[in-house]
């Protein structure tokens, strides 16, 4: 029965939690057992103790155990809602993005340089990584025990989780939340090696074009320059528009983000630029996530 | 006959909300709207309920399904509402 | 038939309204989760919800509107007759199921003129017609079994007088029920930017 | 010695249109017993398929199907109805000195309208089973799962009509047929356990209602507010469906909660410790509960604000659970305490609940969440309190009360065998799993990696202990209804109203109208 290794930097942080409030559930747990055992023994039906007046209520002793754990537990939720918040502020953001796909029984993974693969996913030691989730199908739940991170993928929008393996190895993939038929065989292995075998893993392997590349490939293929370049029909340009402030028709103004971007390309009538008239087609059903994502990068780099 | 004039009342505010949705005001046509649907349903309750005079436990239970459908609605706003707080997923600049 | 557990008819009264009200409570939950799916489509897709808005028929709206209004105060009338023991009862829940029925056949027009609009929606239109088919039809199952009641008080509308009078008066309370909820589905399908339209 | 209301009526036809409270509690006792074995017999199956890593025993669709019934038919057809609708109906009128409920007919249609859930529900499992688990998440119950979801929605759906009409009966019944002097704060604690419970059962289930109903409208006709394409959100379905699904595991453990109120001072022969801390805990915990239910859904995509929302107001729900753990362990001190089987089953609850409670306040917490949901920590966390709270203290009611019921009285040493092969087993099959959660074996898994082989044999022998655990009770109660000595009235010497009339009652209860002077534990140690 092997122990669970601590293999990310937020690991380490949550089995410090885990074990703190472990060993004061732990104490308290055993406190009430010893104090019923004890009066069990002593008072007893027929033993000889002093059973003069029980005391039917105690002031002070009712409102103590009320506010007591109330201050513990308060210290327990601040401790673990700082660590909670690592998994999803943005850190540093040199963080490699890693877009993983869940779909019906398998995870797909694709690297920013298009690398793919299929229930395996490489990860180079020490550097901050942030998966991208999204999923064709139901909901799944990115789990890697070893890491303590777990994400749900849910269909129709992107979420994210964000850690820093901190040690090499091999360690279990799985799914963790209910998919369907083959939920329990949706895993793989997630490989954490050194930055220099990882680079060089990074390279080798299927050489498909880049992400932003498929991005441009599917930009001309779906006939979205026909409009958004250079074109009679008057819509949006697009060149930039990654991180622009946006004037909508009905007065909002929303900042173009991944969400905004996705959310245009699948429900182009929702936000209408200002000025614009809703004639986008909506792309619903023909592009899966990976297309998507591809399109979406695309749009973020051509600058 | 209060019921009478509950009724006229009622019909003047259904006037009202009907002709105030015909003025372009933007997000205050629904707080309109639903302000003048809280009169219609408190006037209903209160005088064709018999809430008027009846006791505080049946007033309590009135208002009771009313204070736990805005528990659903309040705390899962803490969810919908603070979506867009949290930084998007890829945010890198 | 046991013997009721209560000492005196008036204890009975007291407790058949709290059970009324208690039950009222379970409906307006039971509505709840519709009206959530609605705030919610409303907020993530507001141009869809009034597109679909514009297709209804705010004349024959507001007319139900009225209807279901001064069916609640014949309702009350005939609450009150009962009360008082007089002869009208019998009157004002005839007036009652009729102006019931009434909503319910406007309704119903209504809904075989708009089914020919839901065939083409899509996408977050579909949505607004599934939520109003959804919330309109369930309150009219409502409205329906109300006016089975007030039919089946009708014809024992003998028994009630002044000392017996407590399911005029629960059926009473659950008809004002059934006229709030439309009092609020009334402006949230009907009268979403009528400027625009 | 006549025999009360159990001697109004022999014939069948007497039992199925009775509308004696007491009666119609025996009719909800015969068919929750029914669907616990089925239930039961289905997580056997599950622990012998988890003895080995491979899935061997059973297909993957089949596990997948038996876990299900085993969440549906646990939570809806045994846990709700145990304690509010056999005890509760049993009880409740002879604890506040009333004749009846105060809605009879209700009463009957309430067990009706069970039975007919029921019926809906065996007949999916018959005609093949469903495989989404209890908690019907969206988009796999709409689109993806090819079983037959609407009819098992159909029975959930009529069964919970049966738990509103029982909540609401007993609401109306505990504020309008008390007996003369019976102030509110001199109820027993069990009145007050099940009329918090009632309030629960009739603010949330209309809620589950209508969830599953847009779950089988959107399956039937692809319309709904759950699928992203119509510009809904799955996590609209969650939000909706844990808003019940939290308060509803109050309502399993808030009537133990009653019973231990009960049981533990009676044997301790002494009065209950801080009354009122523990009504109002009581109080607390039924409107809390409907705060919280975000931390079911810490990683599933909801924001990280509400997360921290509700992770906050779930540490606030664990107060008034750890003020009653406190009182009941104060109540001890002093007393004069008779370990007899009931008082086992009562400490039991105690001390499986603590454990629980504390590992809630584990999964309470938002890092440790993280690594933890999803995982067989929360399944053990949750039988603990589900298996080790409320069926330990519904067996401890059934013996504590069994003279009242059935006038006869159980053998007590079999009972105590009973209780602790109960607790032994449990320990054996629930403990492990605490550490198979943490070192990350997800739930619902029909296969396992093999490095957690040894915990799930420990888990599953203990679930055959368990099993063994569960059929004593059934044998030796069932054996005493016919050979057992009779009951009198008032064999353990309590103080609760429904002591002070025949064991059974007559039909009407009580022949002279109680009237209530004094508050509800007046035991004197002494004894």
């Amino acid at each position: 029965m092997t122990w669970l290794p601590a293999a990310s930097d937020t690991a380490q942080s949550v089995d410090l939690l885990f074990y703190s409030v472990l060993v004061l559930t732990g104490l308290m747990t055993l406190a009430i057992f010893a104090l019923m055992i004890f009066f069990g023994v002593r008072y007893r039906a027929g033993s000889p103790a002093d059973r003069t007046n029980p005391p039917p209520r105690k002031k002070w002793l009712e409102l103590g155990w009320i506010f007591t754990p109330l201050a513990i537990f308060i210290g327990i939720f601040v401790w673990g809602a700082v660590v909670y918040a690592g998994f999803y502020r943005g850190g540093p953001d040199d963080a490699m993005t890693v877009f993983v796909v869940g779909k019906q029984w398998m995870w797909k993974a694709e690297h920013a340089n298009g690398r793919r693969e299929i229930d395996e996913l490489h990860l180079p030691l020490g550097q901050p990584v942030r998966i991208v989730l999204s999923t064709e199908d139901v909901i799944h739940s990115f789990y890697v025990p070893a890491f303590r991170i777990k994400q749900d993928a849910v269909p129709g929008r992107y979420t994210s989780i964000r850690f820093t393996p901190t040690r090499e190895g091999e360690y279990w993939l799985h799914c963790a939340e209910y998919c369907g038929t083959d939920h329990a065989r949706m895993g793989g292995r997630v490989v954490v090696m050194a930055p220099a075998a990882f680079a060089q893993w990074l390279e080798r392997g299927n050489q498909n074009p880049s992400l932003a590349s498929q991005g441009f490939e599917l930009f001309r293929r779906l006939g979205c320059s026909g409009c958004h370049v250079n074109s009679t029909v008057h819509a949006p340009d697009l060149a930039g528009v990654y991180g622009r402030v946006v004037h909508l028709s009905d007065g909002r103004t929303v900042v173009a983000d991944e969400a905004y971007l996705r959310d245009s390309i699948l429900l182009p009538k929702r936000d209408v630029v200002a000025g614009y008239e809703p004639i986008m087609p909506s792309f619903q059903g023909q592009l899966d996530e990976g297309q998507l994502s591809a399109l979406i990068t695309y749009l973020k780099e051509n600058q | 006959m209060t019921y009478v004039l509950t009724w006229v009342g009622l019909m003047i505010l259904l006037a009202l909300t009907c002709a105030s949705s015909y003025f372009p005001m933007g997000n205050w046509n629904s707080v309109v709207n639903i302000g003048i649907s809280c009169a219609k349903g408190l006037l209903i309750a209160v005088f064709f309920m018999h809430l008027r005079h009846a006791g505080a436990l049946l007033r309590i239970v009135a208002i009771a399904g009313l204070l736990w459908l805005g528990i659903l609605f309040g705390l899962s706003w803490s969810d919908f509402g603070t979506r867009t707080l949290s930084p998007a997923p890829w945010v890198a600049r | 038939m046991p013997t009721t557990p209560f000492d005196s008819t008036l204890e009975r009264r007291e407790a058949d309204l709290l059970g009324i009200w208690a039950f009222l409570v379970t409906e307006v939950l039971f509505f709840g989760p519709l009206f959530f799916g609605y705030v919610h489509g409303r907020l993530t897709h507001p141009e869809a919800f009034t597109a679909g808005s514009h297709h209804m028929h705010v004349v024959l709206g507001t007319l139900n509107t009225a209807i279901l209004m001064t069916s609640s105060l014949t309702m009350a009338l005939g609450v009150a007759a009962a009360r008082g023991g007089r002869k009208s009862l019998r009157t004002w829940l005839v007036l009652t199921a009729l102006l019931g029925l009434a909503f319910l056949g406007i309704k119903a027009s209504e809904y075989w003129m708009e089914s020919s609009e839901v065939a083409q929606a899509s996408g977050a239109e579909l949505t607004f017609y599934f939520l109003y088919f959804a919330m309109t039809g369930l309150h009219a199952v409502h409205l329906t079994i109300g006016i089975g009641i007030v039919a089946w008080l009708w014809r024992h509308a003998s028994r009630y007088g002044a000392a017996y009078h407590s399911p005029v008066e629960v059926t009473g309370i659950y008809w004002h029920f059934v006229d709030v909820v439309w009092v609020f589905l009334y402006p949230m399908f009907y009268l979403l930017q009528r400027y625009s339209a | 010695m006549t025999w009360g209301y159990l001697g109004e009526g022999y014939t069948l036809r007497s039992w199925l249109t009775t509308h004696d409270h007491k009666r119609i509690a025996v009719l909800y006792m015969v068919a929750i017993t029914a669907f616990f074995f089925l239930g039961g017999a289905a997580a056997a199956l599950m622990r012998m398929e988890l003895a080995t890593p491979a899935g061997d025993l059973v297909s993957a669709n089949t596990y997948n199907k038996l876990f299900t019934i085993h969440g549906v038919v646990m939570v809806w057809f045994f846990l709700i109805p145990s304690i509010p609708s056999v005890l509760g109906n049993f009880l409740v009128p002879l604890m506040i000195g009333a004749r009846d409920m105060a809605f009879p007919r209700l009463n009957l249609a309430s067990w009706y309208i069970y039975v007919l859930g029921g019926l809906f529900t065996a007949a999916a499992l018959i005609a093949g089973g469903v495989d989404t688990g209890w908690t019907f998440y969206t988009p796999y119950s709409t689109r993806f799962s090819d079983t037959n979801v609407v009819l098992v929605i159909v029975g959930v759906f009529i069964v919970g009509f049966s738990s509103i009409l029982t909540g609401l009966n007993i609401i109306v019944t505990v504020h309008k047929l008390r007996a003369p002097g019976l102030t509110w704060f001199r109820l027993p604690l069990f009145i007050w356990a099940n009329y918090a419970t009632s309030l629960i059962l009739l603010l949330a289930t209309p809620v589950l209602a209508m969830t599953l109903t847009l779950v089988a409208l959107e399956r039937l006709f692809n319309v709904g507010i759950f699928d992203p394409a119509l510009g809904g959100d799955p996590l609209l379905f969650q939000h909706l469906f844990w808003f019940y699904s939290h308060p509803a595991v109050y309502i399993m453990v808030l009537p133990a909660m009653g019973v231990a109120s009960e049981i533990i001072p009676c044997f301790a022969r002494r009065t209950v410790f801080g009354y009122r801390f523990m009504a109002y805990a009581i109080l607390g915990i039924a409107s809390i509960g409907f705060l919280v239910w975000g931390h079911h859904m810490f990683v599933s995509g909801q924001s990280m604000y509400a997360g921290m929302v509700f992770s906050m107001l779930s540490f606030l729900v664990a107060i008034p659970s750890a003020i009653k753990v406190f009182n009941w362990t104060a109540t001890l001190y002093k007393g004069s305490i008779y370990f007899s089987a009931p008082m086992l089953y009562a400490l039991g609850f105690v001390g499986l609940f603590t454990i629980g409670g504390m590992t809630g306040l584990i999964l309470a917490s938002l890092a440790l969440d993280v690594h933890l949901t999803d995982t067989y920590f929360v399944i053990a966390h949750f039988h603990y309190i589900m298996v080790g709270g409320s069926v330990m203290a519904y067996l401890g009611a059934i013996h504590f009360w069994w003279p009242k019921i059935s006038g006869r009285m159980y053998p007590e040493t079999m009972g105590r065998i009973a209780a602790l092969t109960i607790f032994f087993g449990f320990n054996l099959t629930f403990f492990p799993q605490y550490l198979l959660g943490w070192l990350g074996m997800p739930r619902r898994y029909h296969e396992y990696p093999p490095e957690f082989q040894v915990l799930n044999l420990f888990s599953s022998a203990g679930a055959a202990v368990l099993a063994i655990g569960y059929l004593l009770p059934l044998a030796y109660l069932g054996w005493s209804l016919f050979y057992g000595k009779r009951a009198p009235a008032n064999p353990w010497q309590a103080t609760g109203l429904e002591w002070q009339t025949g064991s059974p009652p007559p039909q009407h209860n009580f022949d002279a109208e109680p009237v209530v002077t004094r508050g509800p534990y007046a035991y004197d140690p002494v004894r």
